[in-house]
């Protein structure tokens, strides 16, 4: 699955100058800012970022899931096929939620409603877009639960989610979310509460399903091993804005701005003993506000113009663009 | 010179459920200024196996010994010239201060609880704040208004303020952000070369531990199937489990063979509620033979220097060793 | 938003991260069976033998013994009298004698006599306590129905006009006095409109028939019922909305409307089913001062429960009345209790023993 | 603190609140000076309707002055509540803190024991009290801070239990602190904010349960709250509602501030727990 197949194809999703505004006391605060990305059919996007980056919340605004009454999407546009779904009524986004767009979310045990059974859970997932009913309902049911690997699904459709470990919940969320065959499954965080060989089986159950049913995948995440596993283009978020987008490979190999340098650095390999490289300072405040490029205070090579004005994304390579003032002299390498 | 020493340590918990098997039978040396890293999934038993050498959870066998001396069964006043020597950092750098207190207060209380004057601890936690990379100004703030990097800073000043001998780590880093993460851990390295402190490293991050740690330890179901000196884990693990752990750790490559093709170990840590007969990881080990759901593999020397527990590790005396077989999951 | 989990604490919750706690599945009904069974023995006895046991320590604390108080009631001043009512009831005998025959007697449901009725204390309250339970179940489902719609209401549009409006509806009703309520509510509808009664339980020597009695009752009953139930929905409205606001944040509502589910059922099936949790838990908390309310109430409106049979018995010092009702009223309570918590764990299958 | 306050000041209907309390504090302490004498004595004609001259609430069915009643009910009211929430505080913050501290015999005890004056209907136990023990006032307070702690108690228990678990507790026990020390110095700071919430509340609660034994006829005969003037004005429902109407307003606008103030001190002290 390389990324350059699809460079002809036409987006499947794609947001243009999106702004998601959080409600706090002292008003309304832009979380995410200008935020370009689009998924092709097919493809895995990743997003990376550190907590607090507005990355979730980006993805969110993709949906129209942001929390009523405390954030809303307050600029640019989302277009599904063509189509704007900022300005879908309730209906229609309905109609788009799970068949269209799928989503999974980070803490697989919170994701399903403690006081209603996984089969219960996952059927309402199924008729939400299908008349099934009955025996056929079931064994629809039964199939998914098959298909996300969960062993004896007999007995754990008449479970309750408090019964079954992170990973298995992880797995009933999988299948509630394919259960309509969704063209896009965004993945918030999908492995971060499981241990590491959960969190393998869980990645290759994802891209085995992928491969099968070939909808596309947004994956959001803070490690950029899952984003090496998993991506074939990845963007960069840092303080609500993507300050770095391009095929997975192109960014490993070559990353342009120093926040990605810096990330990448510290997964490498270092010997015990020696210090690892340090991204100095802090992660920036949720919503804070600043001017200029929002990691110049934190960059080691950054210039006056970088505490100015906020830069802009532009291309450093094919299909490979991003947004930091160094770029523009080819001072960073 | 070993610093601590645990025998044959039991940990049965009980609860409403059943009796929680969290640790079954471990023995384990830490040396003065080493850094002892402890890996397993979580309810593997690592972090109460931290707790119990802290006298946070009581054993129910076996002993435990600081510098010599059995501090298994002593109680509170017992106990109060030997905490100085063994502290802990927490993983929930929130949830470990006290909102309540300022992080000056917070860090100066263990001065305080041994006898020290008001103003030696200021003086005393003034200096630990710039030791740990924080503003004088923070001793009269709270710790709201500090990120999670700081309050885990904040943390290991309380936990070196009394100059202890151990330290136990428990997830130190595993709350923070990716680009934090590194300055906590070049601190907790500093401060062992400074200070000469010895680390119990607990953590499920298998790159952090392998950055820090001089032996490394694998835990399961309480028990300890693997261990060996640094190099020499990394290189050559094993036991199916720590093979299968390693497997399972993304590449951070993305020219890597990805999951969907690799074969991976299947199934979860089981409950131990109920312990298997035999050895602990049968119930997913894809080489599980006959002898293994009858005896208890015990912890040997292994070719390549680790010490494993599986009945499937050849003794390496002979010269002619036969290697173990890969183990391939479905 | 947090990226980052914080790993469970195998200390404070030995079994959450262990996932694969595979005990065999169990039916429902068999569950709420065992629990039953669990918490008869656990709580409803170890309670009820509290409460006898404190009534009867009660009896001996209080100053000037019975007998004493009933001879003087009764004006008996005949010293022969008074020990021949003292062997009658037992004082004669060392404490804990008399503890164990009491506990006897109570087992057996003999509660003793109440000189001011006449009557065995047993037969007095059952008499009057159906009447009691009517108005609190109707205060109860007056409350429940305005408190939860209400707080429902109020919880769809938050911080809205309508919400501080029905939240100040709210606080003004838990401020009024049930018993001032009453009155109110006497004076509008009993005394100005001349639409309802003000007091009794039944018109005063009609008889309708059986249905027309019932219906007779009923609207006897419209007015305490009211004057119970708003007192008592301020709590459900505050309770409601606190939870629905709650549950609406939740991940997994996240989800639900994830799936492409209507707002509707969303709304219904995962918002408000969660919030039936502690809604449930009120009902049960507050059923004790229900009962407390009913008393009061029922002297307002002249309601012939227990009310009216306390007070008589706390005005002439009738203590085995006073005890008996508060034994057989806890009992009551106890028995709510106990219907509330299978309630509880019939809707949360999390709970099946702690 | 001074932080809290200034938070507090920004929820206006709390401020209300507690600015009414204030004038009926007011009130209550310049009784004397504003209707020196004995409030009950017999000053007009009989059921003087409010309005009239010198009388603005009006005259009872005894030609007493209502405003004087009132304003000196006040009084003992506020009194009467305060004693009592005081009393019901003072052991619902021990029982709780011990339930949610310790587990083992001492937490199941102390668990049990909430459960049982949970179960126990208040009032009923109060008059069993009073008519064991006689209506004086000191025992009226005593009996209603018995009958209204459990509340709290549950409370601080759910505090204890949830702030017991953190991480700080077991470092200051591995720092070598004793139960008292992580109970007082650690604990109960922290969980105390929303138990200071509850008790303004209730203070309203005491307030409504001392009006409800007052009104019953059954609490101390020497003072006069204003339950009891509710009470004795119920049989001039027909002629006189206003006797019964406004002593009750009363009770009604004092426990209105104390709602809006503890709602107030729950959105300051407790920030999360409502939005």
């Amino acid at each position: 699955m390389n990324a350059q197949t699809f460079a002809v194809d036409t987006p499947f999703i794609e947001a243009r100058g999106l702004t998601t505004s959080v409600r706090t006391k002292r008003g309304e605060v832009p979380i995410v800012t200008g935020f370009d990305l689009s998924v092709r059919r097919g493809e895995t996007v990743a997003i990376v970022g550190e907590s607090g980056c507005g990355k979730s919340l980006a993805a969110l605004s993709l949906m129209q899931l942001l929390p009523k009454g405390r954030a809303r999407v307050s600029g640019g546009e989302v277009r599904l096929d063509g189509r704007d779904i900022l300005t879908l009524k309730a209906r229609e986004l309905n109609a788009l939620r799970g068949r269209e767009i799928a989503l999974i979310s980070q803490d697989p045990m919170s994701a399903l409603n403690p006081v209603i059974s996984i089969g219960a859970q996952l059927r309402e997932a199924i008729t939400a877009h299908s008349d099934l009913k009955g025996e056929a309902l079931h064994a629809r049911a039964i199939e998914l639960m098959r298909l996300v690997q969960i062993p004896d699904p007999e007995a754990r459709l008449r479970e309750y989610p408090h019964r079954l470990s992170g990973g298995m919940c992880q797995r009933v969320s999988i299948a509630m979310a394919i259960a309509s065959q969704p063209r896009l499954l965004i993945a918030d965080e999908p492995t971060t509460a499981l241990d590491v060989t959960i969190q393998a089986q869980v990645l290759q159950l994802l891209q085995r399903l992928k491969r099968e049913t070939g909808m596309a995948l947004l994956i959001i995440t803070h490690d950029f091993g899952v984003v090496a596993e998993m991506a074939d283009r990845v963007a960069v978020m840092y303080a609500g804005r993507i300050v770095e987008e391009g095929p997975v490979r192109e960014i490993f190999r070559n990353p342009r701005h120093p926040y990605t340098q810096g990330l990448l650095a510290l997964t490498r390999h270092h010997p015990r003993g020696m210090r690892l490289p340090e991204i100095a300072g802090l992660v920036p405040a949720y919503g804070e506000a600043r001017t200029g490029c929002a990691f110049a205070d934190r960059c080691p090579q950054a210039r006056a113009i970088c505490r100015q004005l906020t830069p802009e994304r532009r291309s450093v390579g094919p299909l490979h663009d991003t947004a930091c003032w160094l770029t523009e002299t080819g001072e960073v390498a | 010179m070993t610093l601590l020493s645990v025998r044959n340590l039991e940990v049965h918990l009980p609860t409403t459920h059943g009796v929680v098997h969290a640790v079954n039978g471990l023995d384990l040396d830490i040396a003065a200024g080493e850094t002892v890293g402890l890996i397993g999934e979580s309810g593997c038993g690592k972090s109460t196996l931290g707790k119990t050498l802290m006298r946070l959870v009581p054993s129910t066998g076996g002993s435990i010994s600081l510098e010599g001396q059995d501090i298994t069964h002593l109680d509170a006043r017992g106990l109060k010239p030997v905490r100085p020597k063994i502290q802990m950092v927490f993983q929930d750098n929130a949830s470990a201060l006290n909102p309540r207190h300022t992080v000056g207060q917070s860090i100066s209380q263990p001065l305080r609880l041994n006898g020290w004057s008001k103003r030696d601890a200021r003086q005393h936690t003034e200096e630990l704040l710039a030791r740990v990379g924080l503003p004088k100004d923070s001793f009269d703030r709270y710790p709201n208004e500090f990120s999670g990097g700081q309050r885990q800073r904040v943390g290991i000043a309380r936990a070196i303020a009394l100059n202890p001998k151990l330290i136990v780590c428990d997830e130190p880093v595993s709350a923070l952000d990716v680009s934090v993460r590194a300055q906590v851990i070049n601190l907790l390295g500093d401060l062992q070369r400074d200070l000469g402190v010895s680390f119990l490293f607990i953590s499920h991050d298998l790159s952090v531990v392998e950055h820090i740690a001089d032996r490394v330890i694998v835990m399961y179901l309480g028990r300890i199937v693997e261990q060996g000196r640094g190099d020499s884990f990394w290189k050559s693990p094993k036991h199916p489990y720590t093979r299968a752990l390693l497997d399972a750790a993304p590449a951070h490559d993305p020219d890597a063979p990805r999951a969907v093709d690799k074969p991976l170990l299947q199934g979860e840590l089981p409950s131990n509620l109920h312990l298997p007969q035999g050895c602990p990881f049968q119930g997913r080990c894809p080489l599980v033979e006959a002898r293994c759901r009858e005896s208890v593999p015990q912890l040997r020397r292994a070719e390549g220097g680790n010490q494993v527990a599986c009945h499937l590790v050849p003794e390496p005396a002979e010269p002619a060793v036969q290697p173990v077989p890969e183990p391939v999951y479905s | 938003m947090a990226s980052h989990r914080i790993l469970p604490s195998p200390f404070s919750d030995p079994l959450r991260f262990d996932g694969a706690v595979r005990t065999k599945v169990t039916s429902r009904p068999v569950i709420l069976l065992r629990r039953l069974v669990v918490r008869l023995v656990t709580h409803v006895l170890p309670l009820m033998l509290a409460i006898i046991t404190g009534t009867f320590f009660l009896i001996h604390s209080a100053p000037g013994s019975f007998v004493e108080i009933m001879s003087s009631e009764m004006q008996v001043s005949d010293q022969a009298m008074i020990d021949r009512l003292s062997v009658t009831y037992g004082l004669d005998q060392p404490l804990w004698v008399q503890y164990l025959k009491y506990l006897k007697a109570v087992a057996q449901f003999d509660l003793g006599f109440s000189y001011r009725q006449n009557l065995p204390v047993i037969e007095a309250v059952l008499h009057h306590l159906p009447a009691t339970l009517l108005l609190m179940i109707s205060g109860i489902l007056v409350a429940l129905v305005a408190g939860v719609s209400a707080g429902a209401v109020a919880a769809s549009r938050p911080n809205s006009f309508i919400d501080r409006a029905l939240s100040m509806t709210g606080v003004f009703l838990f401020a009024a006095p049930g018993f001032w309520l009453g009155i109110m509510l006497i004076v509008l509808f009993g005394v100005t409109l001349g639409w309802l009664p003000i007091g009794d339980m039944r018109t005063i020597g009609a008889d309708y028939g059986f249905f027309g009695n019932l219906l007779d009752v009923g609207y006897h009953l419209l007015l305490p019922a009211l004057a119970m139930g708003l007192h008592q929905s301020a709590i459900y409205l505050r309770v409601t909305r606190t939870a629905m606001l709650q549950a609406a944040t939740a991940d997994y509502v996240k989800t639900a409307r994830a799936k492409g589910l209507s707002e509707g059922t969303v709304i219904l099936r995962h918002i408000f089913r969660n919030a039936l949790l502690p809604i449930v838990t009120v009902l049960g908390l507050q059923f004790a001062s229900v009962l407390s309310g009913s008393v009061v109430i029922e002297a307002v409106f002249n309601w012939p429960g227990i009310g009216s049979l306390l007070y008589d018995a706390v005005v002439a010092r009738d203590y085995p009345m006073v005890l008996g009702i508060i034994i057989l009223s806890s009992l009551v309570v106890i028995t709510v209790n106990l219907v509330v918590d299978l309630v509880y764990a019939w809707l949360d299958p999390r709970i099946v023993l702690e | 603190m001074t932080d809290v306050f200034l938070r507090f000041t920004q929820n206006r209907l709390a401020t209300a609140g507690l600015a009414i309390l204030g004038l009926i504090g007011l009130i209550a302490l310049s009784a004397p000076l504003l209707f020196p004498g004995d409030p009950l004595r017999i000053v007009a004609p009989a059921l003087q309707p409010p309005l009239t001259d010198g009388y603005p609430f009006g005259t009872d069915a005894l030609g007493r002055d209502m405003l004087a009643m009132i304003v000196h009910g006040t009084r003992t009211t506020l009194l009467i509540g305060v004693a009592a929430a005081t009393t019901a505080i003072l052991i619902g913050v021990t029982i709780g803190a011990l339930a949610g501290y310790y587990g083992g015999v001492i937490g199941s005890l102390a668990g049990r024991l909430i459960e049982l004056f949970q179960t126990i209907p208040g009032l009923v136990f109060l008059l069993a009290i009073v008519s064991f023990v006689g209506p004086q006032l000191i025992f009226v307070v005593l009996a209603i801070g018995i009958v209204s702690w459990e509340s709290i108690a549950r409370l601080t228990r759910a505090e204890f239990l949830a702030w017991r678990k953190r991480d700080f507790v077991l470092a200051g026990r591995a720092m070598g602190m004793t139960d008292a020390r992580l109970i007082f110095g650690e604990i109960l700071p922290n969980a105390i904010a929303p138990v200071i919430a509850v008790s303004t509340l209730s203070i309203a609660g005491a307030i409504l349960v001392e009006s409800g034994l007052s009104f019953l006829g059954l609490g101390d005969p020497s003072v006069s709250t204003w339950g009891r003037l509710v009470g004795e004005g119920r049989g001039l429902i027909r002629t006189a509602w206003y006797v019964c109407a406004i002593p009750g307003a009363a009770i009604v606008l004092t426990v209105f501030a104390l709602s809006l103030v503890s709602d107030g001190l729950n959105d300051v002290l407790n920030p999360g727990s409502r939005r």
